[in-house]
């Protein structure tokens, strides 16, 4: 499988300012990340609060220019592609189902946005191909004139994934889609998703924090760290066994319901991860369960293993195996490598 | 009102700060006040007989056309002490006649060539031109100053810590916000101005007018002036005030700009002129706004001033439609818009701004601070100006239309032929001579309807009713002449 | 209690205007202020038609009659006449033209510079805010009366003078509130999703942006339309505004303070015209600020 | 001393709105007995913090709140005065929100509001509700915990808030402890750190626990009991354990049937769902409010369900007896 | 926190060179000083001797970057009209402003805080329709008309309150009340809206939660929230009631700054204007660096760690 959209050493830092009397902080909320995202996959991106997942979405989608790196659709610089260039192949689909409609549109109107700026036919056609997406996502036409407000947050959902899909995308990144909504209406923009898929041959980026609704849709999972990639697997192979202390943790933490199950120990101890602040190292060390010493000094390397990876010392072959001499090597590496990176 | 009395003050408020104490360096009327309060000219003229009296002076004799010759009175001490004596005179006339001092007034002074000392009590003045009016000057504006301090704190000095010789001294003055006058004790028992019976004038500038209202109903100030005639006369109705009016030298009327550059050409244009005159009902004016006291002019002065007459002179009656008329002649049947500037009588000019549009010409109002005003006549941006002009309470005519015709910065007409009577009428010895350019200057101005002259404005004063004073024309009060009932 | 049938869309819902005018209808304050300011604006538009006489004729026989409720007053004049012996209610009514003159023209005019630079500093951010912040920020701490009145003193007052030193000097209201209300929806996930959709950044900046703050920005103009009114009427009293004989309110007003001890009502009608106006101007103002933010924020 | 600690009967919340009368709670009843964890799980917008709000006497002012009886070890809450409630709440009941960030006041240190309800409720001086603002806050995980109490509230994280929260309701030792969906603002890893500190505590110190959450997994795994709540009305209620092996209402069935399961559903396969949305809670809702998105409806839904329970005290309100 | 200050007072001194700048080139563009300064009967050669030797023929950019020059060096110049040190003038008529301005200011939160704050805790009773209408009434009425209506009452009517002047405290009353009556509303309708939210906060509701009393609730944990907006406003609106002050100062002749500057404006007095807008502007940015620094010791979040 080639990759038909990837992404290389892609980095994105802020400056941020931590109240007046502070001096200005650069925050690197996406840090060296490298992905592919192949044809007809959905790649599942799981990770805490903060650890940089939505800022990775609005970079693949060409909404936020990294810091560094490159992403490339089909071997191309999405830069060279342009704003509309990109619109007609990568879309996306928002949290907050109340922020991402225009409230003073209409649904048709926000739903044929797309088609009107990319000037695609008449504007009785433009109606029609919005009445067919509506349909097609199980919104009645009589929605079509009707105000956002009018609507609940399921059929807002409904509304943003036609538009995402209105241009005939080949990629649409969904970042956290049915975090805001209810369980009963989870499960109904789940299935609705899974079922474009299947009928317009899609490929997702779905981004979640729940590790349950993940695995149930996802073909492959990155699991995020404090702006890294810490582990990238199979799905099936990634819940069955997960190779990164923190992707045990996030397992272990799922809460199926499953009564007398008891609540189970993470293992993770108190220390907060500070996006402005990263430990130095690993940055999963502070709260690891199984760090040893090196993990607070040396930066873990993404090493694969078959088709998955992981950034875990536990899991570097070279390193477990390693003299005084290597670390120190590896060392300067990863120095140099930070460097680059911020 | 109590308090004055009993505190033997007089709490008097005026509208306008003047830039400087010293009577060289203002051109306000208040400033005119001051200065004869605090200081004493060579001649006194006398208001109620206009008969001129030994000041400074005791005696003076013309010597020839340009020089005149004065005996000094002996005895006499500045507020600091200095004596009086020839030297003052000398140092004093020297340095307003010289241009590099930048005298404010220079119609008060540039008619002097120089002064010599005779002896410690006699000095000679010479006058660049043969120069009539010259003993009215020195009874008025022309004060005498210490030589000693002044040449030691020179005019900024002399606003800072003013000192004179007369009858009232400054002893407390912050610029811009009072000054106190207290009685000078040791003032010449001879003076033609008597001795001070109020020990003290606390002069207070409250700019606005309604306060300044508000303070003599609430017995905060004792005295005010150019009130104007409504609100004087609704003011007689408060039982702790008294309300006295006067006539006045002051003169209103409307110069319009003729100049070669003017921003409004269409005043060039005679018609146009006389349509303006004909627009306003100055008699309407008079009866119902200016006041008691007031009477309609023809003539750019004041009928008292010596020389002046509207003997011959054109007259303009009221007439709206004639005006019309004359605009639509002139090629403005659909009326014309001009500026006009102003800067007291804010009422009349309004009046006068109804009449004009009334018979379609609009008016936009630039109200402005005297100086400000005459700023914009003197450079020549003025349309129209409603004007008033005291004279400097000189009785002559020289002080009055000369001043607007004579080819002065003020003048915005510049009729040379104008200037050239003004010019021998102010600069003749002979009465005769002098009248009769007076009339021919006078009249062309009439003829060609160079300005509008409207009325003489009366002042009314608003005093606490326990105060005893009397009105002159000058618009001088006189506080060493006034008493408490 | 009504019974009510279960399922959302079954309810017939109002529409969003109708919910939206049922708002403004239940915000007694807007429903006063608004009539008010309706009635003033109608009284200034029929002006010709409502007022007895030119208000411009002056008649010195006739001056200073008093309304028709005191012993001396006429029905001729019903409001009686001015220091000029002008019709006052004449007056009065052009008067309300000249204010609402001067608070639609000056909030347009500021408006339009205040929106422009709140949007672009809103909208990205970085240098161009930073630029626009400074100009705030120098707009801010210049004294507004006092520039205003320095420049009408050198230039000469007018109405349009006025209109345009207030215009220039009065935008940073808007600026700040649509700088901080563009950012708001800057964030907002709409704006990204036509961002990917390839929409330009002017019309996102026009047909995304704006529309949706364009509330604020009426709320923002009915208080600086107030305050421009009171401004103007404040220079006018000082004599630095609008000039005679024009019959602004705060110039009759200030014609009239030589009056007030004896006839008060020379003042007080003027000064209740402007006080009345500025009020429904704020209340209206504040009921579309309720309405838009139903917590009721300042 | 009964064994129940609250007693909640016929509880209704009435919301004035501009659109007319909001029930946001309509005629619940349900106890809590004394070191018992029950939870209350439901949609969003189902009346569950109405619920707990009116408990606590806390409802917004424009909220009216009518029992037939709401007694608090057996004295009633709806009788009581202001300073009654005053002094029960906090005392010996407190409440843990949703939103650690903004629960607490940005203005005062955490010591500060640590100790101001000790020294309120205990007459206590500064020195012992120190001692024991101390001797909490390591009890719910935080180490060094005298330092701690001179940091403000915005120098925490989420998670650190979140147990001071649990501190703060612990300090004077609660009988009754209500949580309103007290982990759904966190990250995952946490939320199980806090339930788990939640669960400990509770068991350790015996106090009753009425826990709010929208979370099916949260629930199974912490409660001894469920009412599961369904536009302002409990429509089942039950042990645990029966509930989710053998649940008896369609509602809670489809709750249960709509969340990927690792194990139970197929990946990438279709879920189950409950089609339609929650019905408005402006005005009355006759008969089964469930009835219009439930696939067995029948005619007489829309009349009043009976209410059916089983020995285990396993109680539903529906039409069938059965609904497996 | 130094640095911040220091960038703050940066950007005090960017600002002031703007506004100088502005100031001098809009009204340097509109009046000619030559005449002014020449007073009367100048010919031309008068006004081009004065033009030479104040150098005003030069182009007016280097007239300006000389006169910030002479003024960075302190040396303010001359006023035209008064012929004082327009630095001695300044000084003199400050302190009157700045007293009125404090006392305005006092006003103006002595009677905004209580009845925003009742406003607030009661509200939709009649203390909140009473505050409204204070506030409604006190933005409607336009300042100068309420000075005039103030005096028509207090002075002539009652004679309690002398009318013009500052020579005793009894003359501060009603320019006082008239001038902090005109930004009280602001204050109050800020902490009405300030406490209500703070009322509907999170944390309140823990507050309440924990059994505390209802004025430890409102006064403690509360206000202390609600005034911190207050803070940065009331710096704002000092920076107003200067400005304001020049139509109390000139309806009670106040012989303060704002007064000064009025009559600077009707004189053309050039020097006088730009220094007082000059100075208003300064002291606006350092007030508005003064409240922010206050607020970050009101509120913790931002506060130095
Ligand atoms: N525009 C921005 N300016 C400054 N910091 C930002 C900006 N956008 C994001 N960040 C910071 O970058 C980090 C990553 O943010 P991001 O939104 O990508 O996280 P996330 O994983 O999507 O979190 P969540 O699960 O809460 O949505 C966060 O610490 C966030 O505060
Ligand atoms: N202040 C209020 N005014 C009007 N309606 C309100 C108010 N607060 C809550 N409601 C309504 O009352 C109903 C119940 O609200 P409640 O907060 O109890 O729901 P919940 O079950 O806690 O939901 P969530 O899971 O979202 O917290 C909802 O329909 C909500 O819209
Ligand atoms: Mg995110
Ligand atoms: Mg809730
Ligand atoms: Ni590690």
């Amino acid at each position: 499988m080639t990759a038909l959209l990837e992404a290389q050493g892609l980095t994105r830092s802020f400056g941020v300012s931590q109240g007046m009397f502070k001096a200005r902080r650069t925050l690197h909320a996406v840090n060296g990340i490298n992905l592919d995202i192949r044809k007809g996959e959905v790649l599942g991106i799981v990770g805490e609060s903060g650890c940089g997942k939505s800022t990775l979405a609005r970079m693949l989608l060409g909404l936020l220019p990294p810091t560094a790196g490159k992403i490339a659709l089909d071997g191309q610089d999405i830069h060279t592609l342009g704003r509309k260039g990109m619109a007609r192949r990568v879309q996306p689909v928002f949290q907050d189902p109340y922020s991402s409609l225009n409230p003073r549109r209409t649904i048709a109107s926000i739903v044929s946005l797309p088609l009107e700026v990319h000037g695609i036919g008449t504007a009785a056609e433009r109606r029609k191909k919005t009445l067919d997406i509506l349909d097609k996502v199980g919104l009645p036409q009589r929605f079509a004139d009707r105000y956002p407000r009018e609507l609940s947050g399921g059929q807002r959902q409904r509304v943003a994934i036609a538009r995402a899909l209105v241009m005939n995308p080949e990629i649409v990144v969904c970042d956290e889609p049915t975090s805001a909504l209810d369980v009963s209406v989870q499960s109904q923009i789940l299935n609705l998703l899974m079922d474009l898929r299947r009928e317009l041959g899609l490929t997702y980026v779905f981004i979640s924090h729940n590790l349950a609704v993940v695995e149930h849709i996802a073909t492959r999972v990155a699991v995020m760290y404090l702006g890294r990639v810490v582990e990238l697997a199979e799905t099936e192979a990634l819940f069955k066994a997960p190779r990164h202390p923190y992707t045990k943790a996030l397992l272990t933490s799922v809460l199926t319901p499953e009564p007398g199950a008891g609540i189970p120990e993470t293992g993770l101890g108190l220390a907060f991860p500070d996006p402005l602040n990263p430990p130095p190292g690993c940055p999963f060390h502070p709260r690891c369960p199984e760090r040893m010493a090196q993990c607070s000094t040396i930066t873990p390397r993404f090493t694969e293993h078959g088709r998955d990876a992981v950034a875990c010392h536990l899991h570097d072959p070279e390193l477990r195996a390693s003299t005084p001499r290597n670390v120190v090597t590896l060392n300067a590496n990863t120095a140099l490598k930070q460097k680059e990176n911020s | 009102a109590l308090a004055g009395k009993s505190d033997n003050t007089i709490r008097f408020a005026y509208d306008q700060a003047p830039e400087s104490v010293d009577p060289y360096f203002n051109n306000v009327r208040i400033g005119v006040i001051i200065g004869q309060h605090v200081w004493d000219t060579l001649v006194y003229r006398d208001p109620n007989t206009n008969e001129y009296k030994g000041q400074l002076a005791t005696a003076w004799r013309q010597i020839d056309d340009r020089t005149l010759e004065f005996d000094l009175r002996q005895g006499v001490k500045f507020h600091n002490g200095e004596e009086f004596d020839a030297d003052d005179v000398v140092y004093t006339m020297n340095f307003i006649s010289k241009p590099e001092n930048k005298v404010v007034t220079q119609a008060n002074v540039s008619w002097v060539e120089k002064a010599e000392k005779l002896d410690k009590y006699k000095v000679r003045i010479t006058t660049k031109q043969p120069f009539p009016a010259a003993i009215e000057y020195l009874s008025g504006p022309v004060v005498i100053h210490p030589n000693e301090y002044y040449e030691k704190v020179g005019p900024k000095g002399q606003n800072d810590k003013p000192v004179g010789s007369g009858p009232y001294k400054v002893t407390n003055y912050v610029p811009g916000k009072s000054i106190t006058l207290e009685k000078n004790p040791d003032y010449f028992k001879d003076s033609p101005k008597p001795q001070p019976k109020i020990a003290k004038i606390d002069i207070r500038f409250i700019p606005d007018r309604q306060t300044q209202m508000a303070e003599a109903i609430s017995g905060g100030v004792d005295f005010i002036m150019h009130v104007p005639k409504d609100q004087a006369e609704q003011l007689e109705a408060v039982p702790t005030l008294q309300v006295v009016s006067g006539e006045t030298m002051r003169i209103v009327f409307m110069q319009m700009n003729t100049l070669e550059n003017t921003p409004a050409p269409a005043l060039r244009d005679e018609r146009v002129r006389k349509a303006i005159i004909h627009a306003i009902d100055r008699e309407s004016m008079v009866k119902s706004i200016v006041g008691a006291g007031s009477r309609v002019l023809n003539t750019i002065c004041f009928p008292s001033q010596f020389g002046c007459t509207d003997e011959g002179a054109t007259k303009y009656a009221y007439d709206p439609a004639k005006s019309k008329e004359l605009l639509k002649e002139a090629g403005f049947a659909n009326g014309l818009e001009l500026d006009i500037v102003a800067y007291r009588e804010r009422n009349q000019t309004e009046a006068l701004i109804g009449y004009l549009q009334a018979v379609g010409i609009k008016t936009n109002l630039r109200f402005l601070q005297y100086a400000a005003m005459r700023e914009s006549i003197a450079a020549g941006k003025a349309n129209l100006t409603h004007q008033t002009w005291g004279s400097f309470s000189v009785n002559d005519t020289s002080a009055a239309t000369s001043n607007y015709f004579g080819f002065r910065s003020e003048d915005i007409t510049r009729d040379p032929q104008v200037r050239d009577l003004l010019t021998k009428g102010d600069t003749s010895i002979d009465p005769e001579v002098r009248k009769a350019s007076y009339r021919e200057a006078l009249k062309i101005i009439a003829d060609k309807a160079y300005a509008v002259p409207l009325y003489s404005l009366p002042v009314y004063y608003v005093a606490t009713s326990d105060l005893t004073f009397k009105a002159y024309p000058d618009e001088m009060p006189r506080f060493w002449e006034m008493s408490w009932k | 209690m009504t019974d009510i049938a279960l399922s959302v869309p079954t309810i017939p819902e109002p529409s969003p205007t109708m919910r939206l005018v049922r708002r403004f209808l239940g915000q007694k304050a807007f429903v006063i202020g608004a009539g008010i300011l309706a009635v003033i604006v109608a009284l200034a538009i029929l002006a010709p038609l409502l007022a007895p006489h030119d208000p411009y004729t002056q008649n010195l026989a006739l001056r200073n009659v008093p309304p028709f409720w005191y012993q001396k007053g006429s029905w001729l004049h019903p409001l009686g006449t001015d220091q000029l012996g002008r019709d006052y209610l004449s007056r009065v009514l052009y008067g309300a033209r000249i204010s609402l003159l001067i608070g639609v023209s000056v909030v347009l005019i500021s408006g339009i510079i205040g929106t422009t630079l709140g949007l672009l500093a809103g909208y990205f951010g970085g240098k161009v805010d930073m630029a626009v912040t400074f100009l705030v920020t120098t707009r801010l701490s210049m004294p507004v009366i006092l520039v205003a009145l320095a420049v009408v003193a050198m230039v000469g007052g007018s109405l349009w003078v006025v209109i345009l030193v207030l215009g220039l000097l009065k935008w940073d209201r808007f600026a700040v509130v649509m700088r901080s209300a563009t950012q708001q929806v800057r964030s907002l996930d709409y704006v990204a999703a036509a961002e990917a959709a390839g929409a330009s950044t002017t019309r996102i900046i026009v047909r995304e942006v704006l529309p949706n703050i364009v509330p604020h920005l009426i709320v923002v103009a009915t208080l600086e339309a107030a305050s421009a009114i009171l401004l103007e009427a404040a220079l006018s009293f000082l004599g630095l505004g609008v000039q005679p004989p024009l019959p602004s309110w705060g110039l009759m007003i200030s014609e009239a303070k030589a009056y007030m001890f004896f006839s008060f009502w020379l003042i007080a009608i003027p000064g209740s015209a402007l006080a009345l106006l500025i009020f429904a101007i704020n209340l209206a103002g504040d009921g579309l600020r309720d309405v838009i933010s139903p917590e009721g924020r300042a | 001393m009964t064994d129940t600690i609250l007693e909640v009967d016929g509880l209704s919340v009435d919301i004035a709105t501009p659109r007319g009368t909001l029930h946001a709670v309509r005629d619940i009843s349900f106890s809590v007995r004394r070191g018992e964890t029950l939870c209350l799980v439901g949609e969003s917008g189902c009346g569950k913090s109405m619920t707990s709000l009116a408990i606590m006497d806390l409802l917004p002012k424009a909220a009216k709140r009518n029992a037939r009886r709401l007694a608090f070890a057996g004295q009633d809450l709806s009788k009581a005065s202001k300073r009654q409630i005053n002094a029960l709440r906090g005392n010996r009941m407190a409440m843990i929100f949703q939103e650690p960030m903004t629960a607490l006041n940005p203005a005062y240190t955490i010591g500060n509001q640590l100790i101001e309800a000790y020294r309120q409720h205990k007459n206590a001086s500064e020195a012992e509700a120190r001692e024991r603002a101390i001797f909490l806050l390591s009890k719910v995980g935080i180490a060094s915990a005298a330092e701690r109490l001179g940091q403000y509230p915005h120098q925490l994280s989420g998670g650190l808030r979140q147990r001071v929260m649990i501190a703060m309701a612990l300090m004077c030792g609660p009988e009754l402890l209500i949580a309103d969906e007290p982990t759904t603002a966190l990250d995952v890893t946490i939320q199980a750190q806090i339930l788990r500190l939640l669960a400990d505590l509770q068991r350790e110190l015996g106090i009753a626990m009425l826990l709010i959450t929208h979370d099916l997994g949260i629930v199974a795994r912490i409660a001894d009991r469920v009412a599961v709540m369904y536009a302002g009305q409990i429509v089942e209620e039950g042990p645990t354990a029966s509930l989710f092996q053998s649940p008896k209402h369609p509602y809670t069935q489809g709750l249960i049937d709509c969340i990927p399961v690792p194990g139970r559903t197929v990946p990438g396969g279709r879920l189950g769902v409950i089609p339609g949305v929650v019905p408005s809670l402006v005005g009355d809702i006759r008969g089964c409010s469930f009835r219009d998105r439930c696939s067995r409806t029948q005619p007489i839904c829309s009349q009043a369900p009976p209410v059916y329970e089983t020995p285990d005290g396993q109680r539903w309100r529906c039409i069938l007896e059965d609904a497996a | 926190m130094i640095g911040y200050i220091l960038k703050r007072l940066g950007l005090a001194l960017l600002v002031a060179l703007a506004v100088s700048a502005i100031a001098f080139f809009l009204l340097r563009l509109s009046g000619d000083i030559a005449m002014a300064i020449a007073g009367e009967g100048a010919r031309e050669e008068d006004l081009a001797i004065i033009r030479q030797t104040y150098g005003l023929d030069r182009p007016l950019i280097i007239q300006y970057a000389d006169w910030l020059w002479q003024t960075l060096k302190g040396n303010f110049g001359t006023s035209i009209y008064f012929k004082t040190e327009v630095s001695k003038l300044v000084l003199d008529k400050l302190p009157t402003t700045i007293l009125l301005g404090f006392l305005a200011l006092g006003f103006a939160l002595l009677i905004s805080i209580p009845l925003g704050v009742l406003a607030a805790v009661y509200p939709n009773t009649w203390i909140d329709r009473l505050a409204l209408a204070i506030a409604v009434v006190g933005q409607a009425l336009p300042n100068f008309f309420f000075a005039l209506i103030l005096v028509m009452i207090f002075s002539i009517s009652l004679r309690w309150l002398p009318v013009s002047g500052s020579a005793t405290w009894l003359h501060f009353v009603m320019p006082t009340i008239a001038l902090g009556y005109y930004v009280a509303p602001a204050f109050m309708r800020l902490i009405r809206a300030g406490m209500i939210e703070v009322l509907s906060a999170d944390y309140i509701r823990t507050a309440r939660a924990k059994g505390l009393p209802a004025g430890k609730i409102v006064f403690k944990h509360a206000l202390r929230n609600a005034v911190v907006p207050v803070v940065a406003l009331t710096a704002v609106q000092l920076g107003f009631l200067l400005g304001g002050s020049v139509v109390i100062e000139t309806i009670f002749a106040l012989d303060g700054l704002g007064y000064l500057a009025y009559q600077s404006i009707t004189y053309k007095d050039f020097p006088v204007m730009q220094i007082i807008v000059l100075l208003l502007s300064v002291v606006y940015v350092l007030l508005t660096l003064a409240s922010d620094i206050a607020n970050a010791w009101l509120d913790p979040r931002i506060r130095v760690a």
